[in-house]
């Protein structure tokens, strides 16, 4: 049985981590998980937008919902932000009648509240079998250590994401866990990255970016395994500036859940977009047998 | 002999109020204690629990020209017979569903609960209740019950 | 009440207005710190969390709109989960941005900068345009050499884009602001 | 009939607001009224003089006296009418204060509504019926349940006191938690050595029966006669033949966790939990045993010289008749599981405020050692962490444990005295330090010992190498604070035993949102419950310290003692009766009755009908209103009495 969403790729997916649309599309594919891309999309208006004029965010973000809901399909998004910005306005007009009457009087097309809004995270973690991410396994990713960072807005708020525990989050864990990785205790995994902050004050993000780079290498990681275009960003991207500015020499590859996903089931690390990342990651698993397997 | 009834000839209405001993009954004396300023409306008949309340009196004092009735025991989970105030509420519910095949409208009765601190909580009540009956104006129709 | 040094005494009507857009009232806090403790942020702040939340008990308006924590704070629901008293902290420092961006406190303008490219990015094009931000940012803001170190080796990934991609419903999105530009007016 | 209606002013208190020269004028004109007057204060002893006078003068067979609210002066006018002669259910009130003139500015308005309420009376009492209150016999027998502090000292006191007592403790052993601390604030002596002679004086006094590893299955009955079902729980060891010599625990091979030493350490499957143990007596835990669970071993049989072993021991129900009920079951610590943030169950070296007094106890799992619990090193920097489980809404506990600011005090002094070059931080909101010399206490720990009191709440902790990261803010420097612990001590709050609820149920008192036992009234009735008869000691009625929970026994004892000095009590008349010509025997008032007050009565011809227990009757009405031929009625508020009133209201 094939699940259908309609997809809310985000703007980062289409620039910056594009590698997360890539693999985002090439796992959901593996999982029978079928996506329709939401025709003509707008920005969700991530953090500045709500941070400018709170009902613009939810105007934003509800002509997408309204788009969605003529395929009578529930949304998806891979961004946790382009998530939280979809399901808080969802909820709210969901809540609030007035609210709706509002916010559906700035926009050409009224949303009915029709759908429901996941996070990709969401999906892999309640939709999916784990005996079917099992299944799906070529190469296990055996010996590979992974610290799953989730960052803030994967695991909060309480209310967006309400199908984990926001202190203590484990469902990259268990998506993880099939694949044969070897799950490290990341204590920082909900820590925050400075999230948007890149554009205007790059010194705050190179502090967290530090901080969370010292405690993957403490707790040994070879990889840290994200789901959010920023948090990505901001420990690849950035790493070499935070080396720069704090004299350490940090060399940790940040990969998308997805990519780690894909790798196990047999993609290439071509496929998967490996190479576009800053920090190259060359601990590809059964490297050899990848060869053997693609050979098959 | 001059018996002849007194409640309030200025407003028209009246007001009779069933209070259990223990919560509310203490809860409207605590609203006196504090000195809360009340309708003069509102008569209060003294029972020992919002259990003990037979559907009839409230029936009965419609019948005999209240405009509306107030039930008022502990809070559920709070009473001092353990369980009277559920059985209370189960009967008094069936009731307000009952009022309007009486011709009474069910706005005129009302139960809650008020426990012995809630003083404010019953000023409020009484207020707002008298008022609501002071816009419904004197019951007309007299319901017959045997 | 006064606070030495300050000009400006207690405004209750601002909090109260605060209040009901956070749904609780700022009395609840009893100054615990638990907000402050994790903050990832709270070393840029010139007020922690907790203060903020003391300031408002104490209807200090103007210092709380001055706040550069305000513009620091990164909505991340740290403080807001961990709150004993169930206040959301995070949501108050947002409500609080937007006022003190409405009432022309403006602590960091560099960040405001930054928030403001964003926005009429998307009212431009419907869409972020990367590239496009991070010049006009650049620009702007006379930091030219901002993220400079990152570009080249940005632009040999071959994911940026140098064009925006501009969506069909751009006229939709232009109405969303310009609705809610009048809307605003007819208000004031 | 004759009516005599007395109209108070108490004072300007009515008086200022209600005409009473009035309401006595119209009270002069309602039925059966042949005397009205009014004074200025009733309640004085000039005031009963005068009604009192009056009854006899005017040959009075009813009163009514309308002033305050009856639950202010019922009591003192109607033992006025007794001393006078008359019946005193004969008398009635009509509330002109509490519900009238204190909430009424308008004159007009107040003396009318007065007027009403005094014909309500007037027509009330014309109705009303002699009553007498019945005698009934009283076991003079205390049971006390938990064996806490607070239990025994209320066990030892009701003892003394001339009374056997029946002592029912669900552990293995008494002592409750205070076996479980060092020392004790404020004076840090040691626990043990103050309440070890108790738990002993216990054991060895006679007209005590102590019941460990009991419990309580069921209580019916009232006042002076409640009969108790107490379940004696399989022990699978002969107590009569076990010396507590410990020789099977040495050589049992199943470990379990160690309740008692709240799983710091380990125990065996056959136990006692600490070597003062009273009674000192193993039990097996079925659970546990391997020959229970795999049907092999039975060392303990064959190490037992005295034969002490039964495999066979099945629970047993007895029963006791006991006329007050001690309720004494004390608490639990808060499991800080709930504090994920905390990492508490993740991080070994984070730990709760009662295993660290297991930790420095020198009977101990470590022997008083403060050791890491991860890798038994000696920690140095030890953080403490007030208010956890307490004090926090998000978490569903808003109350304040009363007792842990002062136990974290305590554990600072203590790890000082341990380990002379550590450094204790204590992270606290408020220091609640009211007590005798408590506060002076606190001063020693900062001032002496060097406790490091920071002002804030710690938001995580996480590990980080060996040492775990403690996040929290100094608030009144306005900064966040990093603190990298060896040992990290959660002081957690203090919360009722899970089982609460179920026992309050059995016991039909009530219990407040956590779990506590309600008391009567919160200033002037704190050890007394709801149900007569049934009294509270202790932790299980709110957080409190071992002084207060030896005041609360002492107080429960003496209130039960009180009761139990009478050798009859009178019970209520305000009870339902059943007029047994109209009763069909339906039952339907046995069903709903919560008291169990109704009994099935064999008329002479097989006819069953129904019949109250007067003395069990609490007056709640409820079955007069099941019963579907109005056989059954409460005294004194019957239908006529009420219609009557609904009819002079709103005649
Ligand atoms: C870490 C810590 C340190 C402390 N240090 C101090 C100190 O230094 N000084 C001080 O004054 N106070 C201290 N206290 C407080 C002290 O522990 C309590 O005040 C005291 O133990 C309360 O005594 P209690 O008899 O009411 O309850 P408990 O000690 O809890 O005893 C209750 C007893 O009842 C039994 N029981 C429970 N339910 C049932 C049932 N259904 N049937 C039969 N039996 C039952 C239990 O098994 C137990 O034996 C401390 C508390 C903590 C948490
Ligand atoms: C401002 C204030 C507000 C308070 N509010 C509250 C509150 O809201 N709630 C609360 O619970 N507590 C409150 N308290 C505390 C409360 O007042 C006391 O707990 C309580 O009054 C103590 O009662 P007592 O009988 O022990 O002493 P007291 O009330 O002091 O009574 C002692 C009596 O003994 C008499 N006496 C003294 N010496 C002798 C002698 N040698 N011979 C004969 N008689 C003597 C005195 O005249 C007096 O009548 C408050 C206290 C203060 C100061
Ligand atoms: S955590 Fe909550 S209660 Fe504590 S200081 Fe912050 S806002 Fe106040
Ligand atoms: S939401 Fe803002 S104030 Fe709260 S913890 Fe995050 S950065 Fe700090
Ligand atoms: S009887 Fe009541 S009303 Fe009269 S003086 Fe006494 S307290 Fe006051
Ligand atoms: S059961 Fe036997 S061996 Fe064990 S403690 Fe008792 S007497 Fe000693
Ligand atoms: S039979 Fe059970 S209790 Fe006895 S020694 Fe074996 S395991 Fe222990
Ligand atoms: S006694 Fe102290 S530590 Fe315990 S709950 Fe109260 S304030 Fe917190
Ligand atoms: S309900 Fe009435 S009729 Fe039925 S048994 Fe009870 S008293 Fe008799
Ligand atoms: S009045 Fe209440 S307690 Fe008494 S018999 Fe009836 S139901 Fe039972």
């Amino acid at each position: 049985m094939t699940i259908k969403y309609a997809y809310y790729p985000g703007c980062s997916l289409e620039s910056l981590a594009r590698e997360y649309n890539v693999s985002t599309r090439l796992v959901c594919q593996d999982l029978d998980i079928e996506l329709v891309e939401i025709p003509d999309w707008n920005c969700c208006g991530a953090a500045p937008a709500c941070q400018v004029d709170h009902m613009l965010s939810s105007a934003l973000s509800a002509r997408n919902l309204a788009l969605a809901e003529s395929f009578k399909l529930n949304v998806m998004a891979p961004c946790p932000k382009c998530f939280n910005r979809l399901k808080e306005a969802d909820l709210e007009m969901k809540d609030n009648p007035d609210h709706l009457r509002e916010i559906n009087n700035l926009l050409e097309k009224p949303y009915h509240k029709g759908v429901q809004v996941k996070s990709l995270l969401q999906v892999l973690y309640q939709d999916v079998d784990r005996e079917l991410i099992s299944c799906r396994v070529k190469i296990p990713l055996e010996g590979l250590r992974v610290a799953c960072y989730y960052g803030c807005m994967n695991a909060r708020p309480a209310d967006i994401n309400d199908f984990q525990n926001p202190e203590d989050p484990t469902s990259m864990e268990e998506i993880l866990a099939p694949l044969g990785a070897e799950l490290v205790d990341y204590p920082l995994k909900t820590y925050c990255c400075g999230a948007a902050f890149g554009l205007a004050r790059v010194d705050l993000v190179l502090r967290l970016a530090n901080e969370l780079l010292e405690m993957a290498t403490l707790v040994g990681a070879d990889v840290i395994a994200v789901a959010c275009p920023l948090c990505q960003q901001n420990l690849d991207l950035r790493q070499l500036q935070v080396n720069a500015r704090y004299g350490t020499r940090y060399n940790i590859p940040i990969l998308y859940l997805t990519q780690l996903m894909g790798l196990a089931f047999g993609h290439s690390s071509k496929e998967l977009w490996l190479d576009k990342h800053f920090v190259k990651f060359r601990k590809l698993p059964g490297a050899t047998q990848a060869v053997s397997s693609g050979a098959r | 002999m001059d018996i002849s009834n007194t409640l309030d000839q200025k407003n028209g209405i009246k007001i009779v109020a069933f209070l259990c001993n223990w919560c509310s009954y203490g809860g409207a004396d605590a609203a006196g204690t504090a000195r809360l300023k009340q309708p003069p409306q509102v008569r209060i008949i003294r029972i020992p629990c919002s259990g003990w309340i037979n559907p009839l009196y409230p029936l009965k004092a419609f019948n005999e020209g209240a405009d509306g009735v107030l039930i008022s025991g502990c809070h559920p989970g709070d009473c001092h017979y353990a369980e009277g105030n559920y059985y209370a509420r189960r009967r008094l519910e069936v009731l307000g569903h009952f009022l309007p095949f009486m011709g009474i409208d069910p706005q005129r009765f009302r139960y809650s609960w008020i426990s012995a601190t809630e003083a404010q909580e019953w000023q409020a009540l009484i207020t707002e209740f008298t008022e609501k009956i002071r816009e419904l104006g004197p019951i007309k129709k007299h319901v017959e019950v045997s | 009440m006064r606070l030495k040094g300050q000009t400006r005494t207690v405004d209750r009507e601002f909090v109260a207005e605060v209040e009901s857009e956070i749904d609780t009232a700022v009395a609840a806090c009893y100054q615990c710190g638990k907000c402050t403790a994790d903050c990832p942020l709270s070393f840029s702040f010139d007020y922690t969390p907790n203060q903020i939340l003391r300031l408002m008990q104490l209807g200090q308006k103007e210092m709380v709109l001055r706040s550069e924590s305000l513009w620091y704070c990164a909505t991340c629901y740290t403080c807001t989960i961990r709150c004993p008293k169930e206040i959301d902290i995070a949501k108050l420092m947002s409500v609080l941005l937007i006022k003190a961006r409405q009432e022309g406190y403006v602590a960091d303008h560099k960040i405001r900068l930054a928030q403001e490219t964003f926005v009429n990015s998307v009212a431009r094009y419907g869409r972020i345009f990367e590239a496009g931000l991070v010049g006009t940012y650049n620009l702007k803001s006379g930091d030219l050499f901002n993220n400079a170190d990152i570009g080249p080796r940005l632009l040999a990934t071959g994911k940026l884009r140098f064009l925006p991609h501009r969506i069909k419903g751009r006229r939709e999105i232009r109405k969303i602001f310009d609705r809610l530009r009048s809307s605003r007016k007819g208000k004031r | 009939m004759r009516i005599g209606v007395f109209v108070c002013h108490c004072g300007s208190n009515i008086a200022g607001t209600v005409d009473c020269p009035r309401v006595v004028e119209a009270a002069r004109g309602f039925p059966h009224v042949v005397y009205a007057t009014d004074y200025t204060y009733l309640c004085a002893e000039s005031g009963q003089d005068l009604i009192k006078t009056a009854i006899q003068e005017y040959s009075l067979d009813r009163v009514v006296v309308s002033s305050c609210s009856p639950k202010m002066h019922e009591e003192t006018f109607r033992r006025a009418a007794r001393q006078a002669g008359l019946n005193p259910y004969l008398v009635e009130m009509a509330n002109i204060r509490e519900q009238c003139s204190w909430i009424h500015s308008d004159k007009e308005a107040a003396t009318r509504k007065a007027i009403d309420l005094v014909r309500k009376g007037v027509f009330k009492v014309s109705r009303d019926q002699e009553l007498f209150p019945s005698f009934f016999k009283v076991n003079k027998d205390v049971l006390v349940i938990g064996g806490g502090i607070a239990g025994i000292q209320a066990a030892l006191d009701a003892a003394q006191g001339g009374h056997r007592v029946t002592l029912v403790e669900k552990d293995q052993t008494i002592g409750g938690n205070m076996a479980r601390l060092d020392k004790t604030f404020p004076t840090l002596d040691c626990s043990s050595c103050i309440l070890t002679p108790r738990m002993v004086d216990v054991a060895v006094n006679e007209s005590i029966e102590l019941l460990a590893y009991h419990e309580v299955e069921e209580v019916k009955g009232y006042v002076g006669n409640f009969d108790v079902k107490i379940r004696r729980k399989a022990t699978y060891v002969d107590w009569s033949k076990c010396t507590g010599c410990e020789e099977c625990v040495g050589k049992c091979p199943a470990r379990i966790y160690d309740k008692f030493n709240q799983g710091l350490g380990r125990t065996k499957a056959i136990s006692l939990p600490f070597p003062q143990a009273v009674p000192k007596k193993v039990t097996i835990k079925k659970d546990f045993c391997h020959f229970f669970l795999k049907g092999k071993c039975r060392v303990c049989e064959k190490v037992c010289q005295f034969e002490a072993i039964n495999f066979d021991d099945q629970d047993q129900i007895i029963e006791r008749k006991v006329g007050a009920i001690v309720v004494a079951t004390g608490y639990e610590a808060f499991d800080p599981i709930a504090y994920l943030e905390y990492g508490f169950g993740k991080y070994k070296d984070v730990i709760t405020s009662l295993q660290y007094e297991r930790m420095v106890s020198a009977s101990g799992p470590t022997m008083g050692h403060i050791k890491r619990p991860s890798d038994g090193e000696e920690p140095k920097t030890i953080v403490f962490i007030s208010c956890v489980g307490s004090r926090d809404r998000a978490k569903g506990r808003s109350y304040c444990s009363v007792a842990c600011c002062m136990a974290m005090a305590k554990q600072a002094i203590l790890t000082k005295e341990h380990i002379p070059d550590s450094t204790s931080y204590l992270f606290y909101i408020d220091i609640r330090a009211g007590g005798k010399g408590y506060e002076e206490f606190v001063d020693r720990a900062r001032e002496e010992y060097g406790a490091q009191y920071v002002r804030g709440r710690v938001s995580k902790i996480y590990q980080k190498g060996k040492k775990l990261v403690v996040k929290g803010t100094d608030t009144l420097l306005g900064m966040p604070i990093e603190i990298e612990a060896d040992l990290v001590v959660l002081a957690v709050g203090i919360a009722p035993p899970q089982d609460a609820p179920e026992l309050a149920q059995k016991l039909n008192i009530s219990y407040d949102q956590y779990g506590f036992f309600v008391e009567s009234h919160p200033k002037l009735r704190p050890v007394e419950t709801n149900t007569t008869g049934v009294f509270l000691a202790g932790a299980c009625q709110a957080p409190m310290d071992i002084p207060a929970s030896v005041a609360q026994g002492s107080a429960a004892a003496a209130k039960a003692l009180g009761l139990l000095a009478k050798d009859e009590l009178e019970a209520s008349p305000i009870v339902a009766s059943v007029e047994i010509k109209r009763c069909v025997g339906c039952f339907k008032c046995e069903a709903v009755c919560p008291f169990s007050a109704i009994q099935r009565q064999e008329l002479r011809d097989g006819i069953m009908v129904s019949n109250v227990i007067s003395t069990v009757c609490k007056g709640c009405g409820l079955c007069g209103v099941a019963c579907p031929t109005g056989a059954i009625k409460v005294n004194g508020f019957t239908d006529e009495q009420i219609l009557a009133e609904m009819e002079a209201l709103l005649l």
